[in-house]
């Protein structure tokens, strides 16, 4: 699905982090398309504080790599005047805990701008951000809120798990007509300053190619039961299929990718498979994600062998000590022993 | 609406373009209130929902957009007419979706408070301030490209107590692009008086807290708004940043339609309406070398724009509820 | 569950409006506890553009009863700073849909303080707020965002599906030591000037009393089917429930009043009894309330008979146009027509 | 810390409390990194997270608290320690909080960027100009009451951008409410230089967009805040309203703990140190007639209890992780 006007380039796949990954694509897009520029708080002489532009400000200049005010909403409002003019900004939440400031100029104009126009203005931007805790930040800068940005329609959401999708999803969204939300979880960023999975570095191909912006991917075939994850879950979900199948129970794991639109057919299909749905995610449980994938199961009279159940962040706000913090976060034995209480044979209906 | 027009021209624009307005929302309200008997319900009749008027606003509308060109963008506000009218917004597409029909602009999905025009580079909104950042980024566009288009964004007073106010105006100033921001103060937000929630007298003050220079437009002339608004937009144009206006209009209507405006000094409306602009410009144009017989060519012309565009939205048909689901991605 | 120092009061019931049942509340709890104040935009010389706060400016003067600058991060701001000092804020945010400029006060300081401040400092503070569609209002006045409040730790948040219930949540609400959300329903308000469902305006005793923040109400029994609803939802799942009736299905309707927290436990146990599931509400679907209900019954284990559905309002801005906005609205008909199926020997298992 | 000190005595308390407030710092430096060794992470070690230090701008904290008693609110931003130390928050509890433990401030709930203190009014948190609407609500609260305490609110110059700032000096000036708006300009919003992203030079004059007086203080001057400080701390007691202060002082570090800073001109941060506010002024102190020994004692008892706070910080027992689900709810 690579884009027929990209430039040819034999660069070969090399292991790199999801900043990595992300700089990569938008320098190149930058190359490719004028009309692509980047704002944001510390994007330019920093290179953004979780490295997603590193290198851009050196290579394209001040008028296309933009430090902003710290004022979120004036330069999203600002990306949405620049989309409808016909431009393409990427511009960056630091964290997406800021959201609370800026969120009408993201929700309520650039998400709306194509339909109160009836399609005669559009709106392709990336709003990109930093999601997850896990490192002691605290609850003003560990959240996911994957599921308020999910409810809110004229969005797009997406979540890589790794830097092959993080280069093909951003390449993707800057190209997608539409706002695009593109949430990186700090666990898989690959900070020199923070500690990464490392199934997140991957290979990562020189070349121009997209990773659709709507589609779940199977990245663990099994039989006896369905873990649904997306980003940092993922990981933890493949880490947990490795420990059951020591159990001799068969894990399928589905990487979401995206969050709006959800691939309800992919997750649906694979618990049709299975019988049996766990869903893990670290967003807040009540009204989360675990929630929407469980109804979009059960809706369609699915049958199950045992409960469909979920593991979420509880609702509560993210607690600053890490005996506590790493208490309350999902991780790969919360989902093992939650699989293994949904194998037995009293919680199969 | 030509870059350099002659200013007779212009008056004469300025003129029709007041009258059209003020006779669009003329025929806007017994609309509103049809179907809204015995009992009024505003969901109801053929024109739903809220319904600010700009009556009393429209030298503000027009002596700005007199000096733009439809590669200019204009953001305006919950109270659009007038200045959608001004900026040269399709009339026929525009009440159409004002009676939410299917050749509306946006096929009926967006509504009085979501007007947009691609064509002339026109959108409003409901919530408060929120063009203004848009406006710096159509700037930026223009400034980027090394075009001489402006973006104005067009604001009441009460909206300048909004954070996005701040953010945009010092945002504009640093990247030093070409918008100018226009305060429409009607001295009220809904029922809130200027002088109760703004701690300055004039909202153009507040632009030395941006460095860009603030005008204050007293009286509600057009022709006063014309001069300020012509310097502002033709230092923009040369590159020299964004400015800050401030206009004292009235707004002769409640804050919308069905509003029993409790919160005004006793006489005020009749105080307003007996300095209604737009008389009090045809006078002057008249006194200073205007023909009756232009003027009323021009008004008539307007009306008549009018009347076919409310006949023809009337007349159009709604479209089908399916649509619904249309445009929410491009 | 009246208050021990409520002012003894003989005022019988009158039949009310939502509108005049709130600011009844508050005007009476402003008698009785001077540390209770309001404050937000049009709601002392106007009394509220939803009739919240009539009479009071007349009644408690300017101090108390405060009309704002458009500044809603900077007035909520200043309610959480009240609160923290011991006052009793009550705050209207006009429509929901404004959430977007203001959210950070709400969701990160309001809902956070007691939890940062280890408990030493509360936040009791109410934030009212309009919500719904319906009435022609278009996509930035007419969202509910339930689920978007939902999901965030630390609110309450109810919603009265009639006046009797918003007169006794708004005094728990004011005494409650957290920050509650109160979102009332437009179509249910009894304004003048905008249409009311008629069974929303109800007896409500002129005394002091209190409905539970935090438990759902069985508003009609049944055994075949449980519909669970709240605010305007309630009254569509009656009227639906009536014309079932007449089919010879038996439907049981559930009030929610909270969506935080959420009485899972009165919703399972009529699942339990009826066996069916369709919850209905107008916010939009995805990551909404209906998943949360649905997942909350599947998750349990709870023997269904057929698939749980939901009726929301689609991931779709709200349209102006009343020919899409009442096709795409939740509605009795839609309940009906979706009961029905469900009662379908096909939809069971 | 006295309502109306002698200036003898506030002097020598704010050159001890400047002291302990770097020396705080100074035990943190190195205990933030410990655990993070062989490869830097942050979330490891004793204390995990963002740490954000406030070496050099110890005289904006003191010049400010020493006119504050502990009925008046103060709220700070994510670089809180100077001034929660001034403001006199329990530096035991303090400590334990910023190292996690259950004896600390929330328990270990709130961290470095949460430091709350009921006893004495103290709040920060991590969002930029968050902490300004909490304090005009907490002036107000005062003024209702007809109390004298007020409220402040210190932010960073970058923090002057954010439309919080806008609606808060707004409201604080309408309201006339006993507010003082203390901005610590560092020159820096992490990386970001103030003069690429603020349209004015110095804040202090956007005060004049509010009606309130606006004061710059330069130099990183102790004194001369504690000057400008009391008198707009007292104006505001007097019940004449709220008033904004513009502080030029240094970061002597980075933004936080890890930062590069390879955003500062090169020889910044060595220029800054030649001019450390505290060594500068305790030379001017001397200069003025205090004596070496008594600014020796007041200093051995500010860095003994840091001293103390730590050891008991760093014994004390980290909470039950169950805790977690304690005071989401009061
Ligand atoms: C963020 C936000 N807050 C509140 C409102 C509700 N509201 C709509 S119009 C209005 C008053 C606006 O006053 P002003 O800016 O002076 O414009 P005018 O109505 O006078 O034209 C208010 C408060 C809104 N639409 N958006
Ligand atoms: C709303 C919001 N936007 C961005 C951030 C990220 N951020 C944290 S500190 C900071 C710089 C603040 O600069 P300044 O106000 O000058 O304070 P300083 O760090 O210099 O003390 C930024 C952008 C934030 N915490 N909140
Ligand atoms: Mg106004
Ligand atoms: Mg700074």
């Amino acid at each position: 699905m690579s884009s027929p006007d990209a430039p040819t380039t034999t660069a070969p796949a090399r292991r790199l982090t999801i900043a990595r990954a992300i700089s990569e694509a938008i320098g190149q897009e930058m190359e490719r398309d004028a009309n692509v520029l980047v704002m944001g708080e510390d994007i330019a002489k920093l290179g953004g504080v979780f490295g997603t532009t590193t290198g851009l400000l050196d290579k394209f200049g001040p008028e296309r790599v933009r430090d902003t005010p710290i004022s979120e909403t004036a330069f999203i409002g600002a990306a949405t005047g620049l989309a409808a003019a016909g431009m393409r900004p990427i511009v960056e939440l630091m964290f997406v805990d800021f959201f609370g400031v800026c969120m009408d100029a993201i929700y309520n104009l650039a998400a709306k701008q194509c339909y109160f126009s009836g399609g005669q203005v559009t709106c392709p931007m990336v709003l990109m951000t930093s999601v997850g805790g896990g490192y002691g930040d605290a609850g003003q800068h560990s959240q996911t809120l994957y599921a308020t940005f999910g409810h809110l329609p004229g969005l797009r959401v997406v979540i890589p798990s790794n830097a092959h999708d993080a280069k093909g999803l951003m390449l993707a969204a800057i190209r997608d007509p539409n706002p695009v939300v593109f949430m990186y979880h700090k666990a898989l960023q690959g900070m020199g300053w923070l500690g990464t999975v490392q199934r997140s570095i991957t290979e990562v191909p020189g070349t121009d190619y997209v990773v659709p912006l709507d589609k779940a991917k199977i990245v663990r075939e099994g039989s006896d039961l369905t873990l649904v994850g997306l980003g940092l879950s993922v990981h933890q979900a493949l880490d947990a299929a490795e420990k059951l199948a020591g159990d001799d129970v068969s894990a399928e794991v589905i990487d979401l990718v995206s969050i709006a639109p959800l691939d309800r057919e992919t997750v649906r299909a694979s618990v049709c498979k299975t019988g049996r749905l766990l869903a893990v995610d670290d967003d807040y449980l009540s009204y989360g994600v675990g929630a929407e994938i469980i109804a979009s199961v059960c809706e369609a009279g699915i049958t199950l062998r045992s409960a469909p159940q979920r593991i979420a962040f509880p609702d509560i706000p993210v607690p600053f000590t890490p005996v506590m913090e790493h208490f309350v976060l999902p991780n790969a034995d919360k989902i093992v022993a939650a699989a293994q209480h949904m194998m037995e044979p009293s919680a199969n209906d | 609406m030509s870059g350099t027009p002659s200013n007779r021209s212009d008056r004469l624009w300025m003129y029709a373009t007041m009258v059209k307005s003020r006779h669009f929302e003329a025929l806007i309200k017994p609309a509103y209130f049809e179907g809204k008997t015995p009992v009024f319900n505003m969901a109801k009749g053929p024109l739903p929902g809220e319904m600010h008027l700009s009556d009393g606003q429209e030298p503000c509308a027009v002596g700005v957009c007199a000096h733009l060109r439809p590669g200019d963008t204009v953001t305006a506000t919950h109270r659009p007419h007038h200045v959608a009218i001004a900026k040269g917004v399709d009339l026929d597409a525009m009440a159409a979706e004002i009676f939410g029909k299917a050749s509306g602009l946006s096929g009926g999905r967006g509504g009085h408070m979501h007007l947009f025009d691609a064509r002339v580079n026109f959108a409003c909104s409901g919530i408060i301030a929120q063009g203004l950042g848009p406006a710096v980024g159509a700037a930026l566009a223009s400034k980027l490209r090394g075009e001489d288009h402006v973006a104005v964004a067009f604001l009441g007073e009460g909206a300048a107590n909004q954070g996005a106010f701040h953010e945009a105006l010092n945002l504009a100033s640093v990247w030093k692009v070409p918008a100018i921001f226009v305060i429409e103060d009607n001295s009220y937000g809904i029922s809130v008086a200027k002088r109760d929630c703004t701690a300055v007298e004039r909202n153009s003050d507040r632009a030395a807290a941006y460095a860009m220079p603030g005008h204050f437009v007293p009286g509600n002339d057009a022709d006063a708004v014309h001069r300020v608004a012509g310097e502002a937009i033709a230092r923009a144009r040369r590159g020299e940043g964004p400015s800050l206006i401030e206009i004292e209009t009235c707004r002769l209507e409640g804050h919308f339609m069905g509003d029993a405006e409790g919160y005004r000094p006793e006489g005020e409306v009749d105080r307003l309406k007996a300095e209604d602009p737009i008389p009090a410009y045809r006078a002057r144009l008249l006194s200073e070398g205007f023909e009756g017989a232009e003027l009323d060519k021009a008004e008539c012309e307007a009306r008549a724009a009018v009347d076919a565009a409310f006949a023809a939205a009337r007349a159009a048909a709604y479209p089908q509820p399916e649509e619904a689901f249309a445009h929410v991605f491009a």
